[in-house]
């Protein structure tokens, strides 16, 4: 997709609302938060689409040349420090930022590992494709071991690295990592995933729980979150 | 270039077009999207005596033609909205109107947020949501014509702002309640509100919003709306505010047409930032094709004409 | 394969799903285009005493996800009904149920066609349509308290026969209006009618509704629909048909969750004839897929879980 | 289109109700109704789709390939009497079912004119089709004069003439020309418009006056009706 404003200024974990407008004749659709997946030199942000339901479909049926309506780059990014070892560990389309970010970071000389599960192979993303837009290759994980290791990514983790961990992908996996991360003292980011109607903070829509007890919009104060700012179930 | 500014309420609405409450939030979170200043105005977020951390997710889900939510009201309160939010307003809207919507359970309630802003300056006057179960009597305010009559008489007393109540759809007949706010003294009418509804996640077999049930916005109840407005116009003569499901200047002139003098944007915005700016530009379009020179002698400028009697074709 | 068959109301329904009425006629006009026969059953156009010239056009007009109809109970008449009408289901339906939609304007008009009718052949049921304005007082049966439980009453005394009285939704709480069928000893209930609504020709500024309002149905309504299921089924114990937007067998099932034994589609025939079909078919599927034997083990089978307290980050 | 079925007992006058199914995400269309303006041998239909109002500009945007529920051949036909000489009068695409009808009642030996009005040029329809699917040329007329002769087809009505009339266009058009042919005693048949939703009898939503005083469902009497059944303005 085309826009340099958003290409410009875009930052890993940040992300994109992507609507088809009002002008559709017969189509109302809510615009769909999408993590930005990656950019381009020439001002084109790409995202990781995966079909799901009506909103998902209908976007993946759109044919190069349409257009769409495109708002961001929205909400708050990883924050790394500089020179810190990462640990990305993403579910899913929740690879998405990661994409982005690995190869960024790399690029600043981060020291960035990536393990990345699916359900089984065909929902893999390419790893060539991965490796191309990192830099580096994705540890991969299936549930049914049909690619890459069986079973789930906290498996891929080390007990002992005390690297900063990042996570994105389905909330049982986010949960499984931060009670990793609780258990073993690791600092932690998560990205989470919440209906949202307007992704710039007027509607109070897709708050999460946190800490304090109070309702956060993950819009505007997210989707990136250090995991200690959430209230997790015990 | 036609003229789409009206006085109204004792002020003047350079635009016909608002941001409903709820959709706009306090403002500030649309200054950098859109030229807020540059519209008739915005419906705060509801504002209520004490904080409310409104409901669990999900809270907004997509439904056919529209949507469904289940905010909860959630509300910074009244003293943190006039010590953080009313500021910026006061600050940045010279031109736009604003109206505080009101919320509350009780009579009191209500009067303590309307008596807390009285005073203070940055915004026009009160929108009063009464589509909030009364908890003395179990019912919504906005259903049950004692508690809505009580609750307007009270509210007029007051405040000399303008007042405008919120009319809530799921009545059997909307006149009765237009008729109600303009007795007890309501300055306009805002029409309309939701419709409760509820979407159920069949894989799950659980209720798709945290709150089970919520309020049905968007495209999907334009006709309902520009119904209840007409409805209502034809029961009062206090100055209407047309809302529900308006995405373009046609959706809008339906509202107008129909008998309302503004018209509120709502879901619309989530779907375009720009849609209020694009509704506006719309109408003035459509004014300066039809040689119309301002805005409000279209007001309630529907034409129902008598069937022909026997009846023979006709030209549509 | 899992069993969608259910007895109810004395009756075997082969499939959950119906033709709602006004959108079947009287079934001849469906019979070349789908397998009457094997649905669950369709409801006739309404019946009146006398027939009814309906309304002048334009009758039906698209609205956003849905669409809006202002026939004005255009139908034969009593008389002709059984002459004309009742043939054809009789010889053609036998394994589908068939209810007669009954519609009046007094407690007599729908008597008088509950009597003629209840010793013919050919149909299982009356639903009772009472969202038409009661001469007598103004308002609609389905939105007066006292009109409907007198008009039940009397009906239940005028014949054994099911009788399921089909819900106006455009009232403040659904369940007054269901406990008051149930103890007024109303077999079953509808859910729902359509809503009051509106479209407005900008450029002519006229209604496009010959008759100005008209019922909007369609997806539109659907969160409204199940919402009102839902309700209904929480007042009362007796089944109900779950009306309202349903395209889909997902559509059928929030219903059939919600608390519906049965559901009816609607406008969606106009937009594929075949919907029905397809209802029945997918929701035999999502049976067999999630190992439910039989249908029944779904209705009202709603999980509504306690949110956590305090809330924590849960799985969607 | 391809519907051999249609196109095999399809006969001029007869429409098609068009739509988009229910299985398009987020789309909701109620299907509308289009004459049949022309058939294939191989089993195509065509008609003249003119975008009005957001039905018609959702199906124009349609392309090549895409499916679409097409439910017909629907209602009455003309109705002619062999070797009768016809006079078909058509506003705007009220051509249609003349493209169709011209085409097969000359292979009848019919004696067929065609009267085609227009508001303007930009709308009048390639009259080298007009000649290639009717097998004759149309006399056009626009309300400007901006291309064929100036004024409304009822000008270029005969009185003299006794053949049967037969017209298809926006009411006024076919008031006008009901006038004309009640004060000439012609017979016509004429081709009405009505909202539809069903299309095939079930909704009674596509009314018309009847000169009994009955409402006449235009979707199964109509949409001909010989013009005397019907109600005229006096
Ligand atoms: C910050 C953020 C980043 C995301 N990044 C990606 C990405 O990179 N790639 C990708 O494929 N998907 C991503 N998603 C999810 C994506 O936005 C889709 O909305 C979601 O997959 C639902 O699919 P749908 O719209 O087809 O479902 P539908 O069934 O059409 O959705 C119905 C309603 O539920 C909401 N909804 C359902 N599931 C989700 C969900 N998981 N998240 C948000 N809303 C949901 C929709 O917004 C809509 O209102 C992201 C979501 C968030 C919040
Ligand atoms: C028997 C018949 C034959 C027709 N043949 C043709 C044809 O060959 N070519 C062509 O371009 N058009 C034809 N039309 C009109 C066509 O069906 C379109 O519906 C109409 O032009 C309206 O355009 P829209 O759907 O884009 O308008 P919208 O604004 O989207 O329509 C809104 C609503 O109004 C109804 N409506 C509005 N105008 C008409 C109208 N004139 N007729 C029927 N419904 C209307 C629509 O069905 C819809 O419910 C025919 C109509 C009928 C009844
Ligand atoms: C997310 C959301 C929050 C809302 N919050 C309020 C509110 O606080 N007070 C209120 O009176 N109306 C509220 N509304 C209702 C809108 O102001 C408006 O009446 C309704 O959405 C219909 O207009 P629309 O179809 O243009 O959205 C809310 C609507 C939405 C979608
Ligand atoms: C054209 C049309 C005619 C209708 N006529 C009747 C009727 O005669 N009696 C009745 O009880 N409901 C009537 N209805 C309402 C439907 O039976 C149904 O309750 C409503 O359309 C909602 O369902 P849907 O969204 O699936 O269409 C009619 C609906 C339509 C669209
Ligand atoms: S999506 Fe509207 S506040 Fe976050
Ligand atoms: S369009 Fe339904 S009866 Fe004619």
């Amino acid at each position: 997709m085309l826009s340099p404003d958003i290409a410009r200024v875009a930052r890993p974990g940040q992300f994109v609302m992507i609507g088809c407008g009002l002008d559709t004749p017969g189509v109302f659709m809510l615009p769909r938060p999408f993590s930005i997946g990656w950019r381009s030199p020439d001002g084109r942000i790409g995202i990781l689409l995966r079909v799901f339901g009506q909103g998902t479909r209908r976007l993946s049926a759109l044919e190069r040349g349409d257009r769409v309506l495109l708002l961001g780059p929205l909400g708050e990014p990883f924050r790394l420090t500089a020179g810190q070892p990462i640990r990305c560990v993403a579910g899913g389309v929740g690879l998405a930022p990661f994409l982005f970010l690995a190869g960024e970071a790399r690029a600043a000389d981060h020291d960035v590992t990536l393990v990345y599960g699916e359900r089984s192979a065909p929902y893999v993303f390419d790893p060539a494709l991965i490796r191309e837009l990192t830099g580096g290759v994705a540890q991969i994980w299936t549930e049914d071991g049909s690619a890459g290791s069986r079973g789930l990514v906290t498996q891929g983790l080390d007990p002992d690295d005390e690297a900063l961990l990042l996570a994105c992908g389905p909330t049982p996996m986010l949960r499984a990592v931060a009670a990793f991360a609780r258990d073993h003292g690791a600092d932690l980011q998560v990205s989470v995933e919440e209906y949202m109607a307007c992704g710039v903070g007027t509607c109070q829509g897709c708050v999460v729980p946190g800490a304090d007890g109070r309702w956060i919009k993950s819009c505007t104060e997210g989707p990136v979150f250090d995991a200690r700012e959430l209230a997790w179930p015990t | 270039m036609a003229d789409l500014s009206q006085e109204l309420f004792g002020a003047e609405f350079q635009s016909p077009v608002l941001l409903a409450s709820g959709t706009c939030g306090y403002g500030e979170e649309y200054a950098d999207l859109i030229p807020l200043d540059e519209l008739g105005g915005l419906v705060t977020k509801a504002v209520s005596v004490e904080p409310r951390r409104g409901n669990p997710p999900h809270r907004v889900s997509e439904t056919p033609g529209g949507m469904i939510n289940a905010i909860g009201l959630e509300n910074v309160g009244l003293d943190a909205f006039i010590a953080e939010k009313l500021p910026w307003l006061r600050a940045n809207l010279q031109r736009a109107q604003v109206f505080v919507n009101v919320v509350g359970w009780t009579e009191d309630d209500f009067a303590r947020v309307v008596l807390g802003l009285d005073d203070e300056d940055g915004f026009l006057g009160f929108e009063i949501n009464v589509s909030c179960p009364n908890v003395k009597g179990g019912t919504l305010f906005g259903t049950d014509e004692q508690a809505l009559a009580g609750l307007v008489k009270r509210l007029r007393a007051a405040t000399d702002r303008p007042l405008i109540v919120k009319l809530t759809p799921n009545v059997p007949d909307v006149t009765v309640y237009a008729r109600i706010c303009e007795e007890g003294g309501a300055d306009g009418l805002s029409a309309i509100n939701t419709f409760p509804g509820m979407l159920i996640d069949v894989e799950r077999r659980r209720p798709v919003i945290g709150n089970v049930s919520g309020g049905v916005s968007g495209p999907a109840i334009l006709p309902m709306g520009v119904y209840l407005t007409w409805r209502a116009a034809s029961a009062c003569s206090i100055p209407i505010m047309g809302i529900g499901g308006i995405r373009s200047a046609e959706d809008a002139l339906q509202y107008v047409l129909g008998g309302a003098s503004l018209v509120q944007v709502g879901t619309s915005s989530f779907v375009d930032p720009q849609a209020s700016v694009t509704v506006h530009d719309g109408i003035s379009a459509y004014l300066d094709r039809h040689g119309v020179e301002k805005l409000s002698d279209l007001v309630g400028a529907l034409d129902v004409p008598d069937p022909p009697s026997p009846p023979t074709l006709d030209a549509g």
